[in-house]
């Protein structure tokens, strides 16, 4: 690429033996040293091999390094079952009080009133929004809520004696999934869905088995379809004593205008990170609150915040949790964000996020529809995934169209996701952006459609306007540099 | 009613239905079946203004007793260390702070190269081959360590140190549960590993012996003496280990630890009353197959210039599934910057003056509590930052009543360990001065009068 | 003794000094006379850590009564209206940050945009065709206006009202020092310009008359009139004014005003003490070329894209030296940043709201207020956001009374103008909630009786 | 230039009618609408047309735009003169203290002592930096400084009933520094430098005539150059009852070595966004207080920050004051900045600053002098001026330089001043600055030398990589455009 030199340094090539970055304070205690208060066999003989720079070091360098992303706040991230939404900066401020951010987990709770009435109004909020009935705040992320809702599926039945050890999922679900539901002791039975996508009901009927103990699926579908069967599902689930789990992930698309719980769904975790505005991070943090009916409301994960009267508590008397996920209460920075944005948004403002998610996706859809095949046919709801199968037909892969889209300005879709969806592109463009964005972004991928036909060459060049042009994924995983050294 | 969170204006929504071809954003819902649609509006607070919402927030967050108000001598996992000023600046970067998980590298080497630097880091402190991107916490990380050794070794008991944080000891117990991993107990009668009983109950059945050094007692432990009673049975040895420390302490795995998790906490994230936190996973290079979660690497791109990459993703969810070495997708990646800007601020010489300084005021503040009449160590090891106190009043009394002099004294032991009934377990960091310290001695010695 | 701030090592330095053929860095600095050599260390408080330094500024930021902590009815010139969360994210950016004035357009077209963005929001706001890039304050702002009425009309006296702020007043007295620009003055003994006595006093040697609207007592002045006055002597007409009211009040431009300037701080910038605040100038288009400070203008660069530059820069001291239309070189753009994303947030609704319910907010506090006994009106004048209040005890003695519970009632008025020695200047901004108010009502009639 | 596409948007070019980026509350207040309270002849007929857009419009904008330029923080920044250094990030959080940045200017005395304190000792540390007797914290800026500094001067010839209208300042002096003393009143007296900068005392002796007000200097002055013989100035200056000024924006070259006062200066001013690392904001605010010796104190700005036992005030009574220069008290949230500073580094930390800059502009020097022509032999102190005069020959100017210098990821040294260098190049590289970052930009300076002789295209084609090409200053000023309107 032609373009401004490209900044290619690692912090420890910029290290000079003696810089310092910190400043501490001089021992104002009887200083003996650390080998005089501890044993040596306990201390390390040499310093470790950190870097030594100063500050501004530090800051020019992490600047530089973030300005080698694209981010949300920079570029549209049209990456689907992500929902790359605006991250609203109040969030931040108010994470940021010190309040919240410099409490410690141990604090009494008459020391720490504040915090549990937040916990516990946020999670009788996100029971409201899912039609639950209790909600465990502890899990850390979407894949965590789902071990904690599986396996509290697993406590219910072996409560009730009965012997179950399957869990069926679509095979068009999303990979933690299956995962998670391994992790809690199952064995995972994949169910092949419709040609479009849906769930095939015989099929289903079939399978519930005796031995079927829980049916995972995600609602909107990760085709961004809505089950229009869906209740019929839940019965016939319902019907042979299977729990139905239902993958919060696309929540986002249904505030206000549908229930997991009115659906008939026995547990629904949340990604607070998608639906409710906390940021992504580079990967994370975020927060996978899970949410369950009446029945399993004593296998929530210990501790459970309560209220007496006035008063707010962790309650650990759970005799029948399946116990802790995290050392302590869940990623609670990330709770006071979704706080923020729920009581931003209120019961309306949640309606018309859903809303608008709908509406900008068939936008995209609709105008897309002519130069990318359609997985299924409109309306989607919050996403919607496309293939580039015609495209690939002329040798142009969803890979080539992302790694394209990065040099026309834009983050990539989702890709080869789900599954079974030949080259699929998966946009999900949000509530937060606007019309022109949307209209730039078709603009674009109507552009790469037309350079298919007429100049494929410029799109397997792509990327060339990055800092790196495409990466060698073999070479990383055949000889793998997992950590730097001084040779490099 | 508009929200300054979505953009589509009225007037925009007509013209993209027209678009669409729908008259109404209804006519796009068609497919949820009527019956099971919310006939109500969400029964939520109405919404607030900015101005509002503020004075709200400000209102619940100054009823915690926070570490700028209070002065905070508790650990247990989670500690009061002081976070350089361009941490969260840094961190803060749109770019860094919206972005997704580096799917498509050229467009994320700045997060790329972070992750890169921090298994570095990590790897170095922990004495490792390699380290991944981050877990969840430590917890979960050791639970994670646990599945491992259980995948590696085919074995189904994993041995537990008493010293262990027993907060972890219940993760891990969550996480064993599916696996139907067997947990054992060695005991600690003396605030550290048993090691005969370790070596009784560490069998051809051990998947993996866990110690955790310094322990949940603040004592430290003989990781070597754990790690040859491990290998003697073909187990693996997990360490649990601090990394805030190990600018001091000697790393674990020149102790010969195969697995190295822990709380990466310290490293510059705020304490947040528990969470995010930063489970830190690193492991012997035989190891890197069965790792769970992401893990960066060096490449080169069509030009040959050096780039970065998300890879060996054959072990993860989204490729393996059901057949994952875990089920992780989202982790602490803005954690895991945090402390990568810690460990860069901070470097060589900072991290041992952060140790030698905790060290060093956690020795004074012991001499100066245990100086109290009725006052006493609970226990005669050698420790780190951390010890546990034995006191002539129930230690949660003696909390309730030095919190009115905003002075928090500790972690109650109690509740972990009815055998502690009387202990009170103390943290002291470089934050702490010699003024708070000697003011906590005189509130506790007045409270105990 | 290494600093944080400070790049080179010792060993740099010495291979550095080596390049440079010098033995040290006293080599460096033998041009200075050895008498005048400082040859003690300077003698300053030593050098803080960061933890300690952090200690010691809450401790003085805690000895301030703050309008977080305390409930703020204080304007006079500066206002407690609200800052939307983003604007501190963005200015932050380093890019923006550490940035230079633009004097490299091509590597500043950040900076260059945004200015152009304000310098279009100012004129729209106060109805002229141009607006610089900023002066330092309101008052300096009003001052720069006075140097150029008397460089445009090349006369020697500036008419202010008396309703003109008197901070401002005593900027502007001594920056017409040096010129020898006489000021008189228009009484107001209705809080409001006296019209007659201004026709009398605005002459043919007048250079401009100065009227602020709303002006210190928080009253709207007849701008039109003033417009008249002025130009049926050939003067120019300043009017002083606070962008952040111009979404409900009257453009100035549209009065007749020749310049408007004013302070911006109410447009997002923090009050801090009273700066750094934003001055803001605009004026007519035919006297562009006589306007102090920075202009942006747009452009095309060699292939004929927009682009931004500095323009008209023949008018300042880097070019003009001696004869530059003002000194001014480093300004407030930073300010003017806030301001301009303040503007962007707010927009065309937001920011008549702000003004709506400034204004709804101020009469239902002077209602209340008025109600108690003793207590009135000063003036009986239309006002905006601002009003003046007679006590029936000192104003100074209530202020201190209410200040232990934590309201800042206002501005006592006697040490500007001996005749109002009975009265309180009171503003109340969006900010103010009814119970706020009420409270403050409260406590003023309990400290009244 | 390829390269990724440029994004080029102003804000009015994102708003969509209807669109908020707002929040606030309902009137909670008895609500009469705004034209029953106000006489409608006060109010505005239509809304201000500003932009109506969101808030995740607003992030997006304003974060791009920012990526469109250089800051310290991201590139090096060596512009002579205005000391471009590292801007801690602490001194950012300590100026957002509420207790800081949320007080009101007229709260009284008894409510500010901790700001009160802080700008007392800021005073005192900057007089024994200075060597001056006593300070005022209130010039918004150097050239406000100035202003103030000459003010001073005039009143004091005033009061000691002396008639004197002229002000002496070299031909190598800021621009601000003859316009401030003519706005002061004076007459501005330009005195030549000798060809290597330095003032020509002789000429000086010949021109400090009895009408002669002061003499106005920069030390080390604008080529970076330490005056030898300064006392011997200043010492002829008060034989003539003249006063002397020192431009103090090159403080930083000689903090804890040299003081502005035990070099017989009378008054000396101070640029907190250069010496004590304020950020200068894309153009400001910064803060210039003025330093005096005592027989000027009576003339300082009104009020001054007094101490009397524990207690902090503002003291208006200063009957012989110049008055006020801002409405308030000065740039505070800068003065908070500058005290954090000073309190960090200390009086060794402060003399270590010097100690680097100097060292730094010298190495850069030693290392450029075969390939430039150097304005002036060294050693220099903390910046060095350099002259294209050279490369002008071969058709490459000091612009030309800078903008090639772009391309490379530097900004830019300052072009063209001092005016008494022909194609100046000055250069301040400052002590944050490490010896890598310094190597880079010399070998980027190097090359473009080598350029100069064998490529010169490539210079005169610069920038390519910069978000637009070389920009027509000259139709910017011929038809000034200097409001957006809808027509663009
Ligand atoms: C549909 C779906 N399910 C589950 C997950 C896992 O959630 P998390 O990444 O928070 O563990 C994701 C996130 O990528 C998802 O998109
Ligand atoms: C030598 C010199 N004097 C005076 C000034 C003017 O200072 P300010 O820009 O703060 O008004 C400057 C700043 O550019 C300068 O470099």
């Amino acid at each position: 690429m032609s373009g401004a030199p490209v900044y290619d340094k690692l912090v420890f090539e910029l290290s000079s033996p003696g810089r310092v970055g910190f400043s501490l304070p001089e021992a104002d205690v009887p200083g003996a040293a650390v080998d005089e208060l501890i044993p040596k066999k306990f201390l390390r003989g040499d310093a470790p091999r950190l870097p030594e720079v100063s500050e501004f070091d530090v800051v020019r360098h992490y600047s530089r390094l973030s300005r080698m992303n694209y981010g949300v706040d920079t570029h549209f991230y049209p990456l689907g079952s992500c929902t790359m939404k605006y991250n609203p900066k109040l969030n931040e401020d108010m994470a940021r009080l010190a309040g919240f951010a410099r409490l410690h987990p141990l604090v009494r709770d008459e020391d720490a009133q504040g915090a549990l009435e937040l916990m516990y109004d946020l999670g009788q909020m996100l029971a409201e929004i899912a039609g639950m009935d209790a909600v465990s705040l502890q899990p850390a992320a979407g894949a965590q809520g789902e071990l904690a809702g599986v396996l509290m599926i697993r406590a219910y039945h072996r409560a009730r004696g009965e012997k179950r050890t399957k869990v069926l999922i679509p095979d068009s679900a999303h990979g933690t999934n299956p995962a998670s539901t391994a992790l809690a002791g199952y064995e995972v039975v994949e169910v092949k869905s419709l040609p479009n996508g849906e769930v095939d009901l015989e099929a289903l009927a079939r399978a519930v088995a005796p031995d079927v103990a829980a049916f995972m699926i995600t609602v909107p579908n990760t085709l961004g379809m809505f089950e229009p069967r869906i209740m019929e599902i839940t019965e016939i689930c319902h019907a042979r004593g299977v729990q139905v789990y239902m993958d919060g992930a696309n929540l986002n698309a249904i505030l206000g205008i549908t229930r997991p719980g009115d659906l008939g769904f026995d547990v629904c975790h949340f990604n607070l990170h998608k639906t409710f505005t906390t940021p992504h991070g580079g990967g994370g943090p975020g927060a996978g609150p899970v949410g369950v009916r009446s029945h399993l409301e004593p296998f929530l994960p210990a501790p459970v915040v309560v209220k007496d009267g006035d008063a707010y508590a962790l309650d650990w008397k759970r005799p029948k949790s399946i116990g802790k996920l995290q050392a302590f209460w869940g990623n609670v920075g990330m709770l006071v964000r979704a706080y923020t944005y729920i009581r931003t948004m209120g019961g309306d403002g949640l309606r018309s996020v859903s809303d608008n998610a709908v509406l900008n996706a068939n936008y995209v859809m609709k105008r897309l529809e002519a130069d990318y095949d359609v997985s299924v046919p409109g309306p989607c709801m919050h996403e919607c995934v496309l293939s580039a199968r015609r495209q690939k037909r002329r040798g142009v892969t969803a890979t080539d169209i992302a790694k394209r889209l990065l040099d026309l300005g834009f983050y990539a879709p989702s890709t080869y996701f789900p599954l079974i969806v030949e080259e699929a592109l998966m946009i999900e463009p949000t509530e937060t952006e606007s019309k022109e964005t949307l209209d730039a972004f078709c603009d674009a991928m109507i552009q790469i459609a037309r350079e298919t036909e007429q100049d494929p060459a410029v799109i397997h060049e792509a990327p060339v306007t990055t800092p790196v042009r495409r990466l060698d994924q073999t070479r990383a995983a055949r000889e793998p540099n997992l950590t730097w050294s001084p040779k490099g | 009613m508009a929200s300054r969170y979505i953009a589509n204006t009225p007037a925009e929504q007509r013209e993209m239905l027209k678009t669409v071809g729908a008259a109404s954003i209804e006519d796009l819902l068609v497919k949820i079946p009527a019956k099971a649609r919310l006939s109500r509006p969400l029964a939520l607070p109405p919404a607030l203004a900015e101005s509002d919402l503020v004075r709200h927030m400000r209102a619940l967050a100054a009823r915690n007793a926070d570490a700028d108000r209070f002065v905070c001598f508790m650990g247990a996992g989670s500690y009061d260390h002081f976070v350089p000023s361009p941490i969260d600046h840094l961190i803060s970067r749109g770019e860094f702070f919206t972005a997704y998980t580096p799917y498509q590298p050229e467009a994320s080497q700045g997060t790329l190269r972070t992750i890169y630097e921090y298994q570095t880091m990590i790897a170095e402190l922990t004495g490792m081959d390699v380290a991944n991107a981050s877990i969840y916490d430590g917890a979960s990380s050791l639970a994670e360590a646990a599945l491992m050794a259980h995948a590696v070794t085919e074995r189904d008991e994993v041995v537990l140190a008493r010293g262990v944080n027993p907060l972890y000891r219940r993760v891990v117990t969550t996480y064993c549960d599916g696996p139907g991993i067997r947990l054992r107990d060695v005991p600690a009668p003396e605030g550290v590993l048993d090691l005969d009983a370790a070596r009784r109950l560490v069998t051809g059945k051990t998947a993996a012996l866990v110690v955790q050094s310094p322990n949940f007692y603040g004592a430290l432990e003989d990781v070597a003496a754990a790690a040859e009673i491990a290998h003697a049975a073909g187990a693996l040895l997990v360490v649990v280990s601090d990394p805030v420390n190990l600018g001091v302490l000697e790393a674990p795995g020149r102790l010969g630890a195969d697995i190295v998790v822990g709380e990466g906490q310290g490293l510059g994230v705020p304490m947040s009353f528990g969470g995010p936190n930063l489970g830190v996973f690193a492991a012997r290079a035989e190891l890197v197959r069965r790792i769970p979660g992401r893990l960066v690497g060096a490449t080169v791109d069509r030009d040959g210039a050096r780039g970065f990459v998300l890879t060996l993703q054959t072990r993860e969810q989204h490729i393996r599934r059901a057949k994952a070495t875990s089920n992780i997708c989202t982790n602490v990646a803005l954690c895991a910057l945090m402390a990568t800007i810690y460990l860069s601020t901070l470097g060589k010489q900072g991290l041992r003056r952060v140790g030698e300084l905790s060290a060093a005021k956690a020795h004074y503040a012991a001499e100066r509590l245990t100086a109290i009449p009725g006052v006493s160590l609970r226990f005669a090891q050698p420790f780190f930052k951390e010890f546990v106190l034995r006191l002539p009043k129930p230690p949660t009394s003696v909390v309730a009543r030095l919190a009115r002099r905003r002075i928090l004294p500790g972690v109650p032991l109690k509740t972990y360990d009815r055998a502690l009934a009387d202990s009170l377990l103390v943290a002291v960091t470089e934050q702490r001065t010699r003024e708070e310290i000697d003011a906590y001695a005189g509130a506790l010695a007045e409270v105990l009068k």
